[in-house]
């Protein structure tokens, strides 16, 4: 074990001298990558938004000092390139570039590839928006947690957004009889359909699924898909489409009167009105990847204050509204600035990294969308915000209709520590 | 042995590569195990392309199943998850699938046979890719480090594991396939191959069944690429269906024509080139597809011959010059 | 539904078409398979996309036709540089080096495209939205699908009495038949092999026009329909233009129908059409 | 040795071949004249296998090979050469033939030990290649020769894989004109040494009255004349056809 932790020392960044009792602060700035989608589909609606949030608050945290008086130095990559490339550069990142964290990652694939990195090679990665639920959970339940050492993800998984679809419908459309999916055809949309489809059948045991598509992640052409849905007549459709394919899917949509058959529920559907613009159809379930929404006001004052403060520097920025992306990028880099901080209190100076993962295990901070806790499965918790889309005069895209909001909270919406989730819905009594 | 000059340079070679990981970094180590790996897909790769002369556009598909056998044995028989087994299961599948394919490639020549080949590996993609419950499907799936001869290595980092016992198990195979490449393209059977690839016609008419021996051609080649694939699977710690696409099988093209395919050493220094090329290309530019491309559009118009037929030719010419200086 | 399942194949069909008769020109009448082909389309799309974001709101009436142009023109003019400079040395180079260089390109371009356009995705929905939808038997059809139709259908009938019946076309058809008759005819090879490769990037540069009202234009947009220009002209036939129409509408029905009937796997169901026929029938169904 | 008789082949309205009987008997050289046109390559290539008639038969050595393949054929023992010269480029001289020999012994299948290590093969390789005084050339490639030596290579190779009856479909066309006979000699000497059948189609009047020990005109298809060379130079029938000499 001692080898392995002087190889750690060797591998990962970060670390300079280990077991010594009062160590110095390094005056060299901290290295932090921040991957996201900087091309292609996913960078407008997703990469761009996240990483300009890593950027604004990078240089905020700089100017308030950094990080124990080290400052930030972020390296912006892009996601784009498929998962090999990602694995290559994670590993390059870790190994060669010596980075202090990696934060990233949008798509579920990046990470299920990424995330064992961080052990193999020794090097800290916290996922920052990334959905699948399989990432943190074990083969059968009870499993052990957590799943990577030094792997984190600093928001919730997808299970609080496909369970809170299941429960919002039940409220507010009981008597639905036919359902289908249109889902991307990786472990994000197979696995948010699969714990969509296993909470709606506990919840209403009448519906039955009609058709379930899966078009591939940056599918252009989405026409013989949304002719197949009209054909299918369902009352709902599921979808976890994000990014490009999102926006595409809605245009062509739009084209074919799909939405006046149809009504959409998004299991991360909250950027797309803004994306979309006035065209973006009312009446649309829409859930958002958590309680990230411009228009949701936290109940605790830290949290209610960090919001506004948000909304306003994100707006002065970049012009638009943050977007769920930019809630998770926040919620990642301030995972890591609390973490070494409590992390250095015991350590009596700059933290190894194995401290800090131990610091931000169990960890609770204030975000813009309230608190925070990383559970010590290395999973962040949320309470999930659903509601339905509508225009109002004030805004140039539809909002979520104020009057039919839901916010279920973190525990009625996440499976507790060493459960599936899926084993969990299915105890549901 | 000792009379013939270029196995003495061979051995000293060997001798320097048992010494790589003390010189290299841990990542650039890495890199060279790519390269490695590559060079064995480079040497099946030229079989076909070099002395028999059948270009595919479709070798990925082999790289594929050697690395998917590793990857669906660690995820559906972990229990036979060591190395001395799933080599040998990587070899078969590769010989199951290029038989297969190869039957109904060499029917063609030329393009047709490029076409087909690309076809067929994309056929294999699709498939890779849709079936996501059983191949992870665009996810793909991870190779975690396996066990050899009953060691097991929990809690060992991979780049450990990679730059000790797997490097030198890596290079032995490597070192074993260039012998087997080296004796087959030099035997009679190699020598038969070369004839069909200069002259088809005339090769039926020495009593060649060109057919069959193309088809033996495309097996080799399939059984070493897949072979590459599977040690290739170790160092990447994770497969997917891109392997089996025909910008990959590009790749694999690329890289033996940058060594050159016109010789047998071509191809291993064009894998371990390419490697370094394409990786530093990626790490330090965004444009890095257009590096690679400008690479290759100048070689393909002014190094035909690629990197190892130009030492080659430049060595003739000094040994010309050296010859007309001594009067005998 | 099953009329608007046949026209969404159709739709696909046509875009297809106009794809795989480009590379199957440049095939024919030059042996050389372009895998830079999907790059052009991509062009295409792009400057399509550039130039309705440009005039959106100026020239409405127009808009269509301006970007069509556009990206017929452009990916016209790609191609002219590209034969000029790189294939036109690739002549007597044998097939490994031609495919090679056409993939050089291909990467190549995918950046250049890059450093013009950016990493962006750009959304020109304009003329989609411009047209409107029609009501057909019952169903809700977007006007723009059948315009792509038409466009491809004028596009394939000019090809076809181009290739049949005027003196440069026929010339063409000499070239690709047999090339040392032709040379032997002393048809000047040179300077029609650049008008074959002209106009079959001008034809992928449309067809990416034509996409980008309804698609995104975004980096690697050129990749599948490459992919299924390639399947169309293998199982149509290399060099035939019956065969690329054939082809075009399997693949097009074969996806339509595959998605609405058995979406699990159409995408093989694709390449297992192919690989039939090429064991089948080697030279494809029109090839000779 | 070889027993042709009513072999039949057209192309089309072309007679290539019509109803042609003829045999070759053991250690013979034949040479076949005619215009162009006349047949004489359909016949070869009839004869090697390379295309199959449409009725007749071809029997060799007491075997029907009419519709055998080329690889029986060369089993039993008719090898050809070609006018245009079909060789291995890129291959050494020496491999060209060793290749044949390797065929000719069923060693091709043969894949880990280099050729060299065969060494009775190479010998007899290089035997050949000394029959034909082309040794001294056997590591150069095809690419470095003249078109005689060519022209000789090709024949080495027939000539390796054993055959009893060689079909030499104009061995000295495209050699220059003082080379020709030095080619001949090389080639005659050594089939002579080996009690080789030949049948040689030819151009050159000198060369074919030089070499061959019996002569047959082919004329649109049909056999027009045979029997030894001067006698059938002195054909008048012969002449106006052939050579165009109207006495």
């Amino acid at each position: 074990m001692g080898a392995t932790a002087v190889s750690v020392g060797a591998l990962g960044g970060g670390t300079k001298a280990i077991g010594q009792a009062k160590r110095p602060i390094p005056t060299t700035p901290i290295k932090i990558a921040a991957v996201s989608f900087l091309t292609g589909a996913a960078a407008a609606p997703f990469g761009i938004p996240g990483d300009n949030t890593y950027k604004m608050c990078a240089d905020v945290i700089n100017k308030e000092g950094g990080i124990l008086g080290r400052k930030i130095e972020l390296l912006s990559k892009d996601e784009a390139g498929g998962v090999d490339a990602q694995v290559k550069l994670a590993r390059k990142l870790i190994l060669e570039d010596k980075v202090d964290v990696d934060l990233g990652y949008i798509s579920s694939a990046s990470c299920l590839a990424v995330l064992p990195l961080s052990d193999e090679s020794g090097g800290l990665i916290i996922a920052y928006d990334c959905g699948t639920h399989e990432l943190m959970e074990g083969k059968k339940s009870p499993f052990e947690v957590p799943n990577f050492k030094l792997g984190f993800r600093s928001s919730a998984h997808l299970g609080i957004d496909n369970i809170g679809l299941a429960l919002f419908i039940k409220k507010y459309y009981p008597n639905i009889k036919k359902i289908a999916g249109i889902n991307q055809d990786y472990a994000w949309g197979r696995d948010s359909w699969l714990i969509f489809e296993t909470a709606v059948k506990k919840l209403m045991p009448q519906v039955q699924v009609v058709k379930t598509l899966w078009p591939p992640l940056g599918n252009t052409d989405f026409t013989a898909h949304i002719s197949a849905l009209i054909g299918a007549e369902p009352d709902i459709v599921h979808s976890s489409l994000w990014g490009g394919d999102a926006v595409t899917f809605t245009k062509q949509a739009l084209g074919m009167d799909y939405f006046k058959k149809i009504k959409m529920a998004y299991s991360r559907g909250e950027p797309y009105p803004q994306e979309v613009g006035k065209d973006y159809p009312e009446e649309q379930i829409i859930c958002c990847a958590g309680t990230h929404y411009f228009l949701f006001t936290p109940p605790d004052k830290t949290s209610a204050g960090l919001q506004k403060w948000f909304v306003g520097e994100y707006q002065k920025r970049y012009g638009k509204y943050p977007t769920y992306p930019c809630y998770h990028a926040y919620q990642a880099l301030y995972a890591y600035k609390n973490a070494v901080e409590k992390a250095a209190k015991t350590a009596g100076g700059w933290p190894t990294i194995e401290e800090i993962a131990k610091a931000m295990t169990g960890l609770t901070f204030p975000s813009p969308s309230g608190n925070i806790t990383i559970r010590e499965d290395h999973n962040a918790i949320e309470d999930v915000l659903i509601g339905i889309s509508k225009l109002t005069p004030k805004y140039p895209f539809p909002i979520l209709d104020p009057k039919r909001m839901e916010i279920f909270p973190a525990a009625q919406v996440n499976a507790p520590v060493g459960i599936r989730t899926v084993d969990w819905i299915n105890s549901w009594k | 042995m000792v009379k013939n000059p270029r196995w003495v340079a061979y051995v000293l070679i060997f001798i320097l590569l048992l010494f790589i990981p003390r010189l290299l970094s841990i990542h650039d180590l890495m890199l060279f195990e790519y390269g490695l790996t590559f060079a064995i897909v480079g040497l099946g790769f030229n079989l076909l392309l070099g002395y028999t002369g059948l270009l595919s556009f479709g070798h990925g598909a082999y790289f594929a199943v050697g690395a998917y056998t590793v990857g669906m044995i660690a995820k559906y028989f972990p229990g036979a998850y060591s190395l001395e087994i799933l080599i040998p299961a990587a070899l078969l599948f590769s010989l199951i699938i290029s038989i297969i394919f190869g039957f109904l490639c060499v029917r063609h020549t030329k393009i047709f046979f490029s076409i087909l080949a690309l076809s067929l590996s994309m056929l294999l993609y699709a498939l890779l890719f849709k079936l996501y419950h059983l191949t992870g499907g665009s996810d793909g799936l991870r190779v975690p480090l396996p066990t050899l001869l009953g060691i097991s290595f929990k809690g060992i980092r991979r780049p450990e594991f990679l730059s000790g016992t797997y490097y030198y198990f890596l290079l032995v195979l490597f070192a074993i396939s260039c012998v087997i490449m080296r004796g087959i393209v030099s035997s009679p059977f190699g020598k038969a191959l070369q004839a069909i690839r200069d002259n088809e016609v005339r090769a039926e008419l020495i009593g060649i069944r060109v057919r069959r021996y193309r088809l033996y051609a495309f097996i080799i080649s399939g059984m070493f690429v897949g072979l590459g694939g599977a040690l290739w699977s170790f160092v990447n710690g994770h497969v997917t269906a891109d392997l089996s696409h025909w910008v990959f099988s590009g790749e694999i093209v690329y890289m033996t024509l940058l060594g050159g395919f016109g010789i047998l050493e071509g191809p291993i220094i064009g894998a371990i080139l390419f490697t370094y090329l394409k990786l530093y290309a990626m790490g330090n530019t965004q444009y890095w597809m257009f590096v690679i491309g400008a690479t290759l559009i100048v070689l393909v118009l002014l190094l035909p011959n690629g990197v190892a037929g130009a030492i080659a030719s430049l060595l003739a010419k000094l040994k010309r010059k050296t010859v007309k200086g001594t009067p005998c | 539904m099953w009329v608007i399942y046949t026209l969404n194949g159709l739709y696909f069909a046509a875009l297809l078409f106009l794809t795989s008769l480009g590379l199957n020109i440049i095939l024919g009448v030059m042996g050389i398979l372009n895998l830079a082909h999907g790059s052009l389309y991509a062009i295409g799309a792009f400057i399509a996309a550039w130039t309705i974001i440009q005039i959106v709101g100026k020239v409405p009436v127009f808009i269509l036709f301006v970007s069509l142009l556009s990206g017929l023109v452009l990916a016209g003019i790609v191609g002219f540089l590209m034969e000029k400079s790189l294939i036109r040395a690739m002549y007597k180079r044998t097939l490994e080096y031609q495919l090679l260089l056409t993939f050089g390109a291909l990467l190549l371009l995918e950046d250049v495209i890059k450093m013009i356009w950016g990493g962006q995705a750009y959304y020109a929905s304009a003329p989609f939205e411009l047209l409107g939808k029609v009501d057909i038997l019952g169903h809700v059809y977007p006007i723009y699908f059948l315009f792509v139709m038409f466009i491809t259908f004028l596009a394939g009938l000019f090809i076809w009495f181009f290739m049949g019946r005027t003196k440069l076309g026929i010339m063409l058809r000499a070239i690709s038949l047999d090339r040392e008759m032709a040379t032997g005819l002393g048809l000047d090879i040179g300077r029609l092999s650049t008008f074959a490769f002209v106009l079959g990037s001008g034809l992928a540069g449309l067809a990416g026009a034509l996409v980008v009202p309804t698609t995104p234009a975004l980096l690697g947009i050129g990749m599948e329909p490459l992919i299924l220009a390639f399947i169309v002209v293998v199982v149509g036939g290399l060099g035939s233009l019956k065969g690329a129409l054939v082809g075009a509408l399997l693949v097009g029905f074969t996806r339509s129908f595959g998605i609405a009937i058995i979406p699990e796997i159409e995408l093989p169901l694709l390449f297992m059409i192919a690989g039939i026929i090429l064991v089948v029938k080697p030279q494809g169904l029109f090839g000779r | 040795m070889l027993t042709i008789d009513n072999l039949k082949k057209h192309f089309g309205f072309v007679r290539a071949v019509d109803n042609v009987n003829m045999d070759i008997r053991e250690g013979e050289i034949v040479s076949i004249i005619g215009t162009n046109g006349a047949g004489k390559t359909t016949l070869v290539n009839l004869i090697s296998g390379y295309i199959k008639p449409d009725s007749g038969r071809i029997l060799f050595l007491d075997n029907d090979i009419t519709y055998a393949s080329p690889y029986i054929r060369i089993k039993l023992g008719v090898g050809r050469s070609f006018q245009l010269i079909q060789l291995f480029g890129n291959i050494t001289v020496l491999d060209n033939v060793r290749t044949a020999l390797f065929s000719k012994y069923g060693m091709i299948r043969r894949g880990l030990l280099p050729a060299d290590r065969y060494s009775s093969v190479t010998d007899e390789a290089i035997k050949i290649l000394d029959n034909f005084n082309m040794s001294d050339k056997k590591d150069l490639t095809p690419t470095g020769l003249s078109e005689g030596d060519l022209k000789i290579l090709d024949i080495a190779i027939a000539f390796a894989l054993k055959s009893k009856l060689l079909l030499l479909d104009e061995p000295t066309s495209g050699v220059a004109t003082n080379d020709k006979f030095k080619v001949m000699d090389s080639i005659v000497s050594a089939i002579k040494k080996e009690g080789i059948s030949t049948l040689i189609i030819e151009h050159d009047m000198d060369i074919v009255s030089g070499y061959s020990d019996r002569v047959i005109v082919m004329h649109e298809g049909k056999i027009m004349a045979e029997g030894k060379p001067n006698e059938v130079m002195e054909n008048k029938e012969v002449k106006a056809t052939v050579f165009g000499i109207v006495s």
